[in-house]
Order: structure tokens, then C-alpha cells, then sequence
């Protein structure tokens, strides 16, 4: 006995494989959706701002009138937060990883910080802003200078940091710790001498990707408070600052009052976007480059 | 090879000895070997410190909060009027701006993000995938603040061509832009859902005679639906937590309304707007400020709980 | 061994024309002068084979010598990898499957195949089975539910999982797997059954069950083994091809290249000389 | 030279009168540069274009290594980050400081001198499209953000108004411009229901200039440089309508109802304890009136400026 | 074969005590009653084996029975498994390795090890020789130049990399690598060397290379060798163990166990009738 019908399912073959053609058309548009409003975001942004980028925009001061304003603070602020985190995120990053990866026995603790590691990950970036406001602006008092706005981005994006090292601590091949073990070194030689230069590629990988992710925040710093107007550069860690997402910021609020701040405002995503993209690139190239196969 | 026992023999240099030598001068060794897993415990611990300090911080002021605004009415009122003359703290409005935004920014995101997924793991070419993904990580990478002024000068006066009664601020504009946001991350997590559904899987359902449609519709995404949910729910959480697109591009209005036309605020925006005022502390404008700030966060701890138990315990045996 | 039928030898190194076998059996994939290549790794090299219906046709040789990459050629699976290219020509029942316009997907529903591991889909054993008829646009539950038992008893796998039908399919051990693998192909009603190994990943005991079930199957459909085990081949086969890095070597009934091979290599890889 | 589209009509007459006031002030040009500290100055977003021009031009002109950074919390705020010990130098705000906020200083322990910097007319803006409220009385006006005003459509007003529901929208209650609204024209009674409260100016400018249907009501600055996108309502305090401009929005002038001034409040401690922050008080009591009008404000009498130069001068 | 010596049958089944080697060789390792369990799994079970001076130790057995890891319980790599639990007894040199007490930092300096695949660490071919002297704390420029050469002479590859010691180690070939380990291994000088299939990933080139080596080197250092293929060990070493499912089936000069094997396993090993 037949159940199978063979007329049918050639007839009904047509109709499947036309589905299956214009299913493969819908989703290779949804893929290109992302990619034409990436391109669309980008054009605008461009195309508003890049008339105003000069070498004064660049290394001038802040201003209200829009003619001289330029966002060499909000560039040196970005370098002098990124002087905090970077130090700060790769210490306690890396030893977090190290922790997990060579020491922590596979018990409560370890399992307790890599919870939490994972949970810290997906706590909004506000939470953090309020949690930089209250330790580090209040309570420990060093008012909302860099160090304040640094620290609260450091934890921010400990979590990258944490995950990305781990995971190259644990692409360092285990024949590599043997040999090294093997010649009777000792745990912490085993780790300083050998694990963490095998490692290091995509630490850094990690720790730029994190940067990056710094450099980009805002909402953190509009809770611990970054002054509307700041005209002097700033020189050291415990200085009042103004980033350049904040400076997008306060631009996009204020082009309704002086129409042209829209355009600085532009002008300033397209240096932060180059920023951000150098960065990145910056971090394939250590990815690509120094990627040692065993 | 005779060379070589000779070479050792007539050697100066006796490692063996110079080691043993050494050894009484490795104290430095033994010493960090001692210290450095406590120094690296005491590191580690920061990170655990930071949820401890996040919990308290908000937790300590929001028990102050709700001794002057009992539980019930803040979680039960719809009027959100902090600043006035006789202030009300009822979360609703914010809560359903939250929800209402992200809502439409998963509108967005779950379908787009799920047939790009479906588009890189099952249709595209090795080559192509390489050339797309790291495109569209690029769409993550952007800054919020960059979607928000994109939303607002952008998106809205779109939207406000097709449909007449948009407000300039409004929380349509910025859901869609959060749910553009999301696209890779719930791209990027379904994509590793379903490629780690094995080949044979796929071999078995093609040697049916069955349409990569079928294959995908009926095997690949059922086997794959855990970490599929999985990165929807981490969408979510995303979109909850996000706090400048909103709040560039609708407006600080504690509208406790259904109707996506109008501006709204959702929890982040409401943070970033009493403190932008700088609320003095002491007062109950400023504890409202952690109270808002707990329920965010339990909110989004919530969601990625959730996220990690979908994709633990339904995760498929294959 | 159960080799009873005699047919005149089947195999045309020169890829001369192929002669017809005799008892009435038809040709059914007839393979000249086919060449394959993964990238610039000639994987197999002027094959030409004629395969009869209703018959078991084995086909061993050591590791890599491009075994499944041949039968994975018969229902164009081998394509999925994109580095492959094709030269030559297979016919099934008579047309060019290499054909760009012959449609994948009815080649796959007349030639089903059975994998080296298990590969149930995490669906209930019923889903598994019916996956095929749905997929094809049979809907009707009662129908479904006629053509799944059929299946499942031509697998003879029936009794074993009649009472949990809705049970998850990983619940099944591995040999129980590989038969509900066998009855989710036999549910579209194949004409030729392709077996890569199909017992390699199973217990003697469960083996032997798929052995039997071999057998049962050859009256009424075609089938292709690749097997490892040259026990096997000589147990449940009537024809069996010897390759050899790429190149079918020998050809023949299967009695006589085990009984009396003509080629000195498949001596030696009959008894164990190397492979 | 900040303006939007209206460069020609304010920014010009403007520089025309900062130039007039230079020649009479000395001490503008002379960049002595021989102070440095901070100064910090929060409080009124009204205000903050004003003092954000005078901050940056004592930086540029006057000393370059004084730090004054200006933020805009909104004037309550401000006074909350002013009123403490260690708080904020200046506190700009666009309603007279309270007496409780008074207090708040008498007990962290410091003095405070309030000074007028400006005035500042209460500006209600309307759509460009919207041609029947270009002109409406003060009670019309009240009538439209008074909870109990029976308005909620414009033709409640006038009956040959739109059939359409009005959108009344204003500044936060951080704000300064909301607390004058609601004390001195609204006599402390609450605004309608419904009435849209922003934080941001920008938020109410957008708003108006898309919505037909929409009134707002801020400073006069910031409707000065949006006039391309809103239009303000003529007030009719009795006398006929009265546009709001620099010269109706006077002490004495027609426009004076809706006319407010607008203070910055000096912690006088830190004044005395820190030369820069008294420097900076100086200096924008001797230049203020000079800016006023490009940011939307009209100065203050001379006299009344010259007043606060010589307390400030007894503080040295 | 290069067996010369002779000395009395080492293996002691029933944990008795071990007769003394004639010809003045010394035990370096006592084994006794060490059982291994990897959590519940029993890895090694009851071995008692006396491991000689200056002799080629080889260790032969089919693949799980636990060559490797009753080599790494010689230098205790095997505890950096975190389920490891060992009974029984080792003694190196006379002092018991697997007290707590002995630092296993120190026994390492003195047992070096060579493992299946080369692993240079991914520095110059001067630094990983480097390595061992200067985390004992050698740092002398002239001293290290010395140990260098020294140790690559001894593993015989200094000719082949004299010209560019400080090029990136992975630059070398399979054979060159592991001889590179070699030199690693000799230059803290240890007093045994454990190699675990040093040659199993090797050319037949290399291996043989790597083998002269062996012979060489056990002039100077007592030698422990794992290896799969019979033909290596029957070559190069002075005695052989036969391990079997965790357990020393045999273990005796290494031609009275190719020639004249006591136990029938053992001889189904060699033979190749099973592994
Ligand atoms: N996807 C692929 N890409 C490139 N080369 C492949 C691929 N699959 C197989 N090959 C190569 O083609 C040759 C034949 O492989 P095939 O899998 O057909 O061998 P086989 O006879 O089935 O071996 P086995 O008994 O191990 O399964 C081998 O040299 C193999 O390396
Ligand atoms: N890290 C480990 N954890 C758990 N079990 C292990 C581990 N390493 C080895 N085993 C088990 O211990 C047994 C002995 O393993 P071992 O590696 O010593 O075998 P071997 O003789 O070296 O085999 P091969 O020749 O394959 O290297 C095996 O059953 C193996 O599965
Ligand atoms: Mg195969
Ligand atoms: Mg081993
Ligand atoms: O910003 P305000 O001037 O209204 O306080």
C-alpha cells in the first residue's frame, strides 16, 4: 500500500521551493535592513558634520558660540577617562581572570564571581552611574572629576574584560603550562612567564574592546553630573571633564537654541565614530596579527 | 656525539649546583607563589563588591524612599509628579513606558535579528557570513547617544511623514531605534544557537528531500529555540536598561498612557532626568531616584536570570 | 552469507558499456567516468559503477578512499560542500541527476538516506518519523498516523516504541536510534536507500538487528552500504565495490571478491594486509 | 553670532550695543591672567545662555587660567547643590530665592548676595501654523494652564477657535520659569491636568514647532532663537496685544506683567576666600548688560548694575 | 637492539621487595602499591615497578591502560587534574615524592619531561632553552649563553639552529621542535627524563633522530619511556613494563619480553593480536 502520493509531491514541489527561494530573499534583506540604516546613520551624521570638522574644531575650546566652539577638552577628557580605566579595567580584569581560570577550584567561589560577573554584565549602564554617584562622587568625595567618572566606567566594563581574558586564558593550550610546570616552575612563574604572553593578544583584544565601550557610554556620566559648560582642558585625574559623548549630548539638547550645535553635534559622532573605529581596528589587527598557532 | 659528554664533562658551568645555589635566594618565589592566589581572590572579589555595592547603595535609600511613600502606592499610581508643590511617586507611567519601549524595540529586533540569523547560519556562504557579521557588530558597537540623536533628527520626522498625529518626542521613534540596536546582539546569539545545532541535523532533514526552509523551520529552530528565546529575553533586558535614546528622543512627559504617539518616560530616562536636576539629598525626589534604580535593576536582573535559565535548563540534548 | 542470485559482473573499468545484469533487475544509478574534487583534492577518480534494484550493494575500502563521498554523490549531498566540483555523469533511473535542473529535493525524497551516527531530530519518535510525509504536504492525522507505524514496524522497531510514540526520540538507545532513522526514510517511501556505516556507531547486539533488517528491506527497495566491516558486507550484500584512494578497484558479486578477487590489492585488503 | 536663522534682525543690533558698552568699561579688554582656581556656577536653564556667553567671554578676554563652568540643573536644583556647605559659587536663577532657601544658608553658615542680571519676559509660543492664538489677553492665557481654567479645546476660549483640544506644555518644576509661572501669574494655583512638563528647552521647542495644537511657555530667549520654527503670542494685558520683544519686555515697559528678573546669587564667603570667584562676580556685573541681548534678555538699568559693582568691590 | 647489560627481573607482582640491580645501578624510582583514580575511574591499580639509573625505561601498553598517567605521577603532573586521588607509594632517590611535604617544584627540577607533542613555548629557540635556568633564578648573560648551546648540543640540534637562536621557536619543524624540547629539558640538568610518545608525532625521519638521541642520552640520564609502538621500544630500551587496564601485567629486560614473554597477554600484545 502507497501513502505516498508522488504526483502530489511533485506537485506540490513547485510551491516549496518557490517558498524556500523568496524565504532566502526575506532574509537576506532583514541582514541588509541593519546594514542600510548602519549606512543611512552614518551618511547623516557625515553629511551634517563633516563641514565643520577642522583642525580648530579639533584642538579648540569649547564655546558657545558655534563658530569657535571646538572639542579638544571633550577629546582630552576621553584620553584622561581612558588613562583611568584602561590601568584600572586590565588590573582587575585580568587578575579576576587569572583567578577563575588558574586558581579558583571549581567550587562555590569560583561559581559565586563568575555568577555575578555574568550578572554584572547585563546591569543597565545608569545603575552604574548611580552606583559612581553615591561611592565614589559622595561618599568617598572626590566630586565628579575624572577619577570619579573613570572608576564608575571601570566597573562598568570589568565584565568584558573578565570574559575576554578568561577566555584567552583558556586558549592558552594546556601542553604549554605542562611544559612549563614540567621544568618545575612554580604556579605564579607558570602564569607571569608563560600563560599571560600567550595570552595577551586577546586580553588586549578584550581590554580595547572594552575601551571602546567606554569611550561610547554616556548615561553614567549624565548621573554623576559632567558640567554644561567647561572651557579649560583638563590636566590630571582629580579635574572636573566634559567627554565626547556628553558634548554630542548637551549639542543635540541645546540645537534648539542655537541651530548650528546640531551640526557640531554631527561633527562630534563622526570624530567619536572614527575614534571607535580606529580602536576596533586596532583590535582585529592584534587579533589577527599576534595570534600565535600552537 | 662524543663531543657533546665531553663538552659536558670539561664544562664550567654546573647548573645543578648554581640551582641549588639560588634556591635560598627564591624566597621571592615562594613567597608571591603564597601571596599572589590571595592577592588575585582579593581582586576578583571587586567584582562581587560592585553588585554588593550596587545592591546596597539602592537598597539602603530605597527603604528610606518607601518609609515615606508606602509600597502599594508606588507601584499602583499612575500620576508621577515628583517635583511639584504636593509631589506623587506612582512608577506606573515610568513602568509602562519602560515596557511600551521595549516592546516595540523587540517588534523590531526579534524578527529582523532572528531571519538575519537565520539568513548567516543557513543560507550564507562562509564567505559571506565573514564579510556580514562583522558588519552588523559594527551596528552594536555605535554609541547609544549616536542612535539618539539619529532617532530624534532622524526617525521621527520620518514616522512623523506616515503618521500625522506623532509627537516630536515620542516613544515610538526611539523603541525602533533600540530594536535596531538589538538586531545584532539577538542576531548574533541566535546565529551560535543555531549553528551549534549539529550538521547531522541538518544532513538527515535535506536527505528527506526537505527545502533549507523546512530544514530550518522545522529542525534547526526547534532544536535551537532554548538559545533563541534566550537571546530575546537578553534583548529585552537590553532595551530595559537603555537609557539615552529614550531619553533624547522622548522627552521627559509621565504620560501613563498606551498610545506610542505620545512621549513617555521610561525608569532610565527618569533617572537621568532628576539627576540631571541634581536633586538634593534628603529629599524625596532624590530617594525616588533609587527607588526608580532598584526596580530597574531587579527588572533587568530578572530578565537575565531568566535569560540563563531558558538556555541552561531547555537547553537540547542532541 | 545468502547469496543466492548469480548476475554477470557489472563492473567496466574502461567505462565501457556496462552490461545488463540478469533476473530482470533494472539499472538503477548508473555513475561514468565520474571524477570529484574537494578544492584541488581529487577525491574520486573515473568512477563508473551500475547499481541494480532490489539489491544490497556494498562498498568498502580503507579510510578515506572517498567511499561516503561517492554515495554521498548519489543524492547530491556531497554539494553542500562548497569547495566541490563534479565531472562525469550519474543517471538515476534513467536522467542525469547532475543536471542543474534536476531538482535536488524530489532526488531526496526517491533516495533516502541513513547516516553513520544516529541522527534523530530532538523531536518525539512520531515527529521523526512523520517529519518526511509533513514536509511533503500530508496533513491528514489519520494517514500520518498509518504511514508512521508502517514505517516504524518496516523498521522493525515497532513493538519497542508502540507505547511511547510521544516520547522525546533521545530517549531511544543508539541501535533504536538508528532504526527510527531507518523508518523516518522508509516514511517517504524511497526508492534506493543509501547507508553510510550504518552500524559503526552500534553494539554487536544492535548491529545485528540493523543487519536483519537489511535484509527484510532489499525486497522492496535498493540499497547502498558503506561498511568498514568486510564481515558485514560479506554477510548481507549482493554486490560489493572495492575502492582504493579514489578508484573503484574491483567490482563484483560479492561472493566472488571475497571468494576470488581478481585484483591483487582487494586480495590484500580482504585479509587484512592493510586499511 | 550664536544665533539660528534670526542672525540679521537681533544679533546684529546687539553687537552694536556691545560695542557701544565696551568704550564706557575698561577693564573688558586687559587680559591680566594672573587668577586661577574654579568657579561654579549651576542653577536656571533660562539663564544659562547668558551666563555660559559671560563665563566663556571672561575666560577668553579676562583670565585664562579661571576655570567657570556652567552647568544648568534648573534653578531649584540649583539651589540645592548651593545651598550647602561647600556648594556651588553661583547660583543663576529666574525667580527670587525663597525665603526657606534663606535659611538653608543662614545654617550652613554663609551669606548670599542676590544680583540681578537681566530681564527676562515670559514668552507663550505657538505653532507657525497656528493663525487664530497669535493674539490672546493674559486671562485667556491663564485660563489655558489653570487647573480650573474650563478650557481643555481652543474653542472653549473663543468660539470661533479650532474644535481641537489645546496641548499646554511647559518647563519642569526644576525649573525656575515654572516656579514664576505658577507663584506670580498663576497665584499658586495648579496648572491643568495634562499639562506637559519637559527638562529640557529643546524638548518644548520641538514639541511646539510640530504640533499645532501646541502652547508652551518659556523665557523670551529661547524663543528669540527659534523664531523660525515658533511664533510667540501677542498678550493682551488690557492696552491692546503686545508683542514680547527686547524693548516691550523692559521693567517699566508694556510687556512688564509677564516681565521677570532674572538673579545670579553669589556665595559672598567663597567670594571673599577665593579672588576669582569675586573677580568673576565683578566681572559680570560690569559686562552683563553687554550680552544680554544677543542671548534674549534685556539689560538692566545702568544705575542698578553699578549698585552691585560697588558692594562687590567692598568685598576685596 | 642494543641491549648489553643484564640484570636481574626488576618486577615485583605481589609488592614484595625488589632485588637490587647487579652492574652498581641504582633505583631511581620505587613503586609501590600505587593505585590512581581519576573520580571513580581506577586508572592504575597496584603497580609496583623499580625504575633503574642511567638506563631506558620503556613503558608499553594499548591505548587507556595508563602509561601516561603513571609517568605524570612521577613528577606529580598528574595532580594538576583537581579529581585525582593516589594511594600507595613512590620514592625517588629515597625520599617519598608523594608526601605533601616534598615540593614538587623541586622534584620537577630534577625530572624533566618531554610529552607526545612538541610544545616549545611560543618564544625564541634561545629563550625557551632559557626557560627552566631562569625561573631558577639564573640570569647571567655568559652563563645562560652557555647553558644554551650547551643543552642544544646535547639534544643535538644545535648545528640546525645556531644561526637563529632568537627566530620564534614554532618556526621549526615537528622533529627540530621536539629535539628543541629535549635541549629545554637538559638544560636544568635533571637526573631522569620522562617522555610520554616523544616520536608519536614525529616523521620517521625525526624519529629515528630523536631515538639516537635517546640512546645517547642515557649515558647521562636515567630514562622513562611511553611508547605505542613495540618496534621503538624493543629498539632503544634496557626494560620494558606491559601495561594492561591500569595494571603492570609485566616487566623485565626488555628482549626477555619480546622474545620470551612470561604472561599470555603480554604475548597477544606483542604479537598484535589485540590494542
Ligand atoms: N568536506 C571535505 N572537504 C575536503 N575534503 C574532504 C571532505 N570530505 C572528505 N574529504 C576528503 O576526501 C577524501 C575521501 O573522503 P571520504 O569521507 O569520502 O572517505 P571515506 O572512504 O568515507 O572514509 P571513512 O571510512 O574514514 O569515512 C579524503 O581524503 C578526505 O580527506
Ligand atoms: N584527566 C583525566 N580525567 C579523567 N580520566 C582520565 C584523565 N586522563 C586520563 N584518564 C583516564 O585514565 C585512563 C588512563 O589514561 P592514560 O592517558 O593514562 O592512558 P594511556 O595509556 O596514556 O593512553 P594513550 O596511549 O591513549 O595515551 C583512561 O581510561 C583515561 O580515560
Ligand atoms: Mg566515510
Ligand atoms: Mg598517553
Ligand atoms: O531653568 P529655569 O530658569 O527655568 O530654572
Amino acid at each position: 500500500m502507497k501513502y505516498v502520493d508522488t504526483a502530489l509531491v511533485q506537485k506540490k514541489m513547485n510551491g516549496r521551493l518557490l517558498l524556500n527561494t523568496f524565504a532566502k530573499t526575506v532574509f537576506l534583506l532583514s541582514t541588509l535592513f541593519g546594514l542600510v540604516v548602519l549606512a543611512v546613520l552614518i551618511y547623516r551624521v557625515v553629511s551634517d558634520g563633516i563641514g565643520w570638522i577642522n583642525l580648530d574644531f579639533l584642538t579648540g575650546k569649547l564655546s558657545t558660540n558655534a563658530d569657535r566652539a571646538g572639542i579638544m577638552g571633550a577629546i582630552l577628557g576621553t584620553l584622561w577617562l581612558m588613562a583611568v580605566v584602561a590601568p584600572v579595567t586590565m588590573f582587575l580584569g585580568v587578575g579576576t581572570a587569572i583567578y577563575l581560570e588558574c586558581y579558583a577550584k571549581k567550587g562555590r567561589i569560583h561559581s559565586i564571581i563568575q555568577t555575578n560577573i555574568s550578572n554584572l554584565a547585563g546591569v543597565p549602564s545608569i545603575v552604574f552611574g548611580i552606583l559612581g554617584l553615591t561611592i565614589f562622587v559622595r561618599a568617598m568625595d572626590f566630586g565628579n572629576v575624572i577619577l570619579a567618572g573613570g572608576l564608575t566606567m571601570s566597573l562598568l566594563v570589568l565584565p568584558i574584560v573578565v570574559v575576554a581574558s578568561q577566555e584567552a586564558i583558556r586558549a592558552v593550550p594546556a601542553h604549554l603550562s605542562e611544559a612549563s610546570f614540567g621544568m618545575g616552575a612554580t604556579k605564579w612563574q607558570t602564569i607571569k612567564n608563560i600563560i599571560l604572553p600567550a595570552a595577551l593578544p586577546g586580553i588586549l583584544t578584550g581590554a580595547i574592546l572594552s575601551l571602546s565601550r567606554a569611550i561610547g557610554e554616556t548615561a553614567p556620566l549624565v548621573v554623576i553630573g559632567i558640567p554644561a559648560l567647561l572651557i579649560p582642558f583638563p590636566g590630571g585625574i582629580m579635574d572636573r571633564f566634559t567627554i565626547l559623548p556628553m558634548q554630542i549630548y548637551y549639542w543635540t539638547l541645546d540645537s534648539s537654541l542655537v541651530a548650528e550645535y546640531a551640526n557640531l553635534a554631527a561633527a562630534t559622532i563622526v570624530v567619536l565614530l572614527v575614534v571607535l573605529f580606529l580602536l576596533n581596528s586596532i583590535a582585529i589587527v592584534i587579533r589577527n596579527k599576534f595570534q600565535q598557532r600552537y | 656525539m662524543e663531543a657533546n659528554s665531553a663538552l659536558k664533562k670539561g664544562n664550567a658551568v654546573n647548573v645543578r649546583e648554581m640551582i641549588e645555589e639560588k634556591k635560598s635566594k627564591r624566597s621571592i618565589t615562594n613567597v608571591l607563589e603564597k601571596i599572589m592566589p590571595r592577592v588575585l581572590l582579593m581582586i576578583a572579589t571587586i567584582s562581587v563588591l560592585t553588585t554588593v555595592g550596587i545592591i546596597f547603595t539602592l537598597l539602603s535609600e530605597t527603604v528610606e524612599f518607601f518609609s515615606r511613600i508606602p509600597f502599594v502606592d508606588f507601584f499602583t499610581g499612575t500620576v508621577l509628579r515628583p517635583l511639584s508643590q504636593n509631589p506623587e511617586f506612582g512608577v506606573l507611567p515610568l513602568l509602562t513606558g519602560t515596557i511600551i519601549s521595549s516592546v516595540i524595540a523587540m517588534f523590531v529586533a526579534v524578527p529582523i535579528g532572528l531571519m538575519t540569523a537565520i539568513y548567516l547560519s543557513e543560507y550564507a556562504s562562509d564567505k559571506v557570513r565573514r564579510l556580514l557579521k562583522p558588519m552588523l557588530e559594527i551596528l552594536a558597537g555605535i554609541p547609544t547617544i549616536v542612535y539618539g540623536f539619529f532617532a530624534f533628527t532622524f526617525v521621527t520626522p520620518i514616522l512623523r511623514e506616515f503618521i500625522p498625529g506623532l509627537q516630536a518626542t515620542n516613544i515610538l521613534s526611539p523603541g525602533i531605534v533600540m530594536g535596531i540596536m538589538i538586531i545584532p546582539m539577538v542576531a548574533s546569539l541566535s546565529e551560535d544557537a543555531m549553528s551549534s545545532v549539529p550538521n547531522s541535523m541538518r544532513e538527515g532533514a535535506l536527505a528527506l528531500g526537505s527545502t533549507k526552509l523546512e530544514v530550518t523551520r522545522k529542525v534547526i529552530m526547534p532544536a535551537a529555540m532554548s538559545g533563541i528565546i534566550a537571546s530575546f529575553v537578553l534583548g529585552i533586558s537590553r532595551a530595559i536598561g537603555e537609557t539615552m535614546i529614550v531619553t533624547i528622543a522622548s522627552g521627559s512627559s509621565k504620560n501613563f498612557t498606551f498610545d506610542i504617539t505620545q512621549s513617555m518616560q521610561t525608569m532610565t530616562a527618569y533617572i537621568v532626568e532628576v539627576s540631571s536636576g541634581d536633586a538634593p539629598s534628603g529629599s524625596t525626589i532624590y530617594y525616588s531616584l533609587y527607588a526608580v534604580a532598584m526596580t530597574l535593576f531587579v527588572f533587568t536582573f530578572l530578565m537575565n536570570l531568566l535569560a540563563r535559565y531558558i538556555s541552561r535548563k531547555f537547553r537540547e540534548e542532541y | 552469507m545468502a547469496l543466492s542470485q548469480k548476475a554477470n559482473v557489472a563492473y567496466s573499468p574502461k567505462g565501457g558499456p556496462v552490461e545488463t545484469a540478469v533476473l530482470d533487475k533494472k539499472v538503477v544509478y548508473d555513475t561514468k567516468d565520474l571524477n570529484l574534487w574537494y578544492g584541488k583534492d581529487h577525491a574520486l577518480k573515473n568512477i563508473n559503477l551500475a547499481i541494480y534494484e532490489k539489491e544490497v550493494t556494498a562498498i568498502i575500502g580503507p579510510s578515506g578512499c572517498g567511499k561516503s563521498t561517492y554515495i554521498k554523490t548519489l543524492n547530491r549531498m556531497v554539494q553542500l560542500v562548497p569547495t566541490v566540483r563534479i565531472s562525469g555523469e550519474i543517471s538515476y533511473r534513467g536522467k542525469s541527476i547532475l543536471d542543474k535542473s534536476y531538482q535536488v529535493e524530489e532526488l531526496r525524497t526517491r533516495v533516502g538516506m541513513v547516516f553513520q551516527k544516529p541522527n534523530p531530530f530532538p523531536k518525539s519518535i512520531y515527529d521523526n518519523v512523520a517529519y518526511g510525509p509533513r514536509i511533503h504536504g500530508i496533513k491528514n492525522k489519520k494517514i500520518l498516523d498509518q504511514i508512521v507505524e508502517k514505517s516504524l514496524r518496516g523498521a522493525a522497531i515497532w513493538d519497542e516504541v508502540k507505547e511511547r510514540l510521544h516520547e522525546n526520540a533521545y530517549g531511544l538507545s543508539g541501535g533504536q536510534q538508528q532504526r527510527l532513522c531507518i523508518a523516518r526514510c522508509l516514511a517517504i517511501e524511497p526508492d534506493v536507500i543509501l547507508m553510510d556505516e550504518p552500524t559503526s556507531a552500534l553494539d554487536p547486539k544492535s548491529t545485528l538487528k540493523v543487519e536483519e533488517l537489511i535484509q527484510e528491506l532489499k525486497k522492496d527497495y535498493s540499497i547502498i552500504i558503506v561498511t568498514h566491516n568486510m564481515q558485514q558486507a560479506a554477510r548481507i550484500s549482493d554486490k560489493t565495490a572495492f575502492f582504493l584512494n579514489g578508484e573503484v578497484v574491483e567490482y563484483d558479486q560479492t561472493d566472488v571478491i571475497f571468494s576470488n578477487p581478481s585484483d591483487k590489492r582487494t586480495e590484500d585488503y580482504i585479509t587484512g594486509r592493510f586499511g | 553670532a550664536c544665533g539660528s536663522g534670526n542672525e540679521e534682525t537681533t544679533t546684529e543690533s546687539n553687537e552694536q550695543t556691545a560695542s557701544e558698552q565696551t568704550e564706557g568699561n575698561e577693564t573688558t579688554e586687559e587680559a591680566t591672567a594672573d587668577l586661577e582656581g574654579s568657579v561654579v556656577v549651576d542653577g536656571s536653564g533660562t539663564v544659562y545662555p547668558l551666563m555660559s556667553v559671560v563665563a566663556e567671554e571672561y575666560m577668553y578676554t579676562e583670565q585664562e587660567n579661571v576655570s567657570v563652568e556652567v552647568s544648568r540643573a534648573g534653578t531649584s536644583a540649583g539651589f540645592g547643590r548651593f545651598l550647602v556647605e561647600d556648594g556651588t559659587d553661583f547660583n543663576n536663577a529666574s525667580r527670587q530665592i525663597k525665603d526657606e532657601e534663606l535659611a538653608e544658608a543662614d545654617a550652613a553658615g554663609f551669606e548670599v548676595m542676590e544680583m540681578k542680571v537681566a530681564l527676562d519676559g515670559l514668552t507663550f509660543v505657538i505653532n507657525k501654523e497656528n493663525d487664530w492664538a497669535t493674539e490672546l489677553t493674559k486671562e485667556e492665557l491663564i485660563s489655558i494652564f489653570h487647573h480650573d481654567g474650563g478650557v481643555e479645546k481652543w474653542s472653549d476660549i473663543r468660539p470661533e477657535f479650532p474644535d481641537e483640544e489645546i496641548h499646554a506644555m511647559g518647563p519642569n518644576e526644576n525649573h525656575g520659569t515654572y516656579e514664576f509661572f505658577y507663584e506670580a501669574i498663576l497665584e499658586k494655583e495648579d496648572l491643568v491636568d495634562g499639562v506637559n512638563l519637559q527638562q529640557e528647552y529643546s524638548t518644548l521647542v520641538n514639541l511646539v514647532s510640530e504640533d499645532v495644537n501646541g502652547i508652551a511657555f518659556f523665557g523670551f530667549g529661547y524663543y528669540v532663537n527659534n523664531q523660525d520654527k515658533l511664533q510667540a503670542v501677542n498678550v493682551d494685558f488690557g492696552d491692546g496685544p503686545i508683542e514680547p520683544s527686547l524693548d516691550t519686555i523692559g521693567e517699566e515697559a508694556e510687556y512688564a506683567p509677564f516681565t521677570r528678573p532674572v538673579f545670579t546669587y553669589l556665595n559672598v564667603d567663597k567670594a571673599k576666600a577665593n579672588p576669582q570667584v569675586l573677580d568673576f562676580a565683578l566681572f559680570t556685573a560690569n559686562n552683563v548688560n553687554e550680552f544680554a541681548g544677543q542671548t534674549g534678555f534685556a539689560p538692566l538699568p545702568d544705575e542698578e548694575v553699578q549698585a552691585y559693582v560697588e558692594v562687590l568691590e567692598g568685598l576685596k
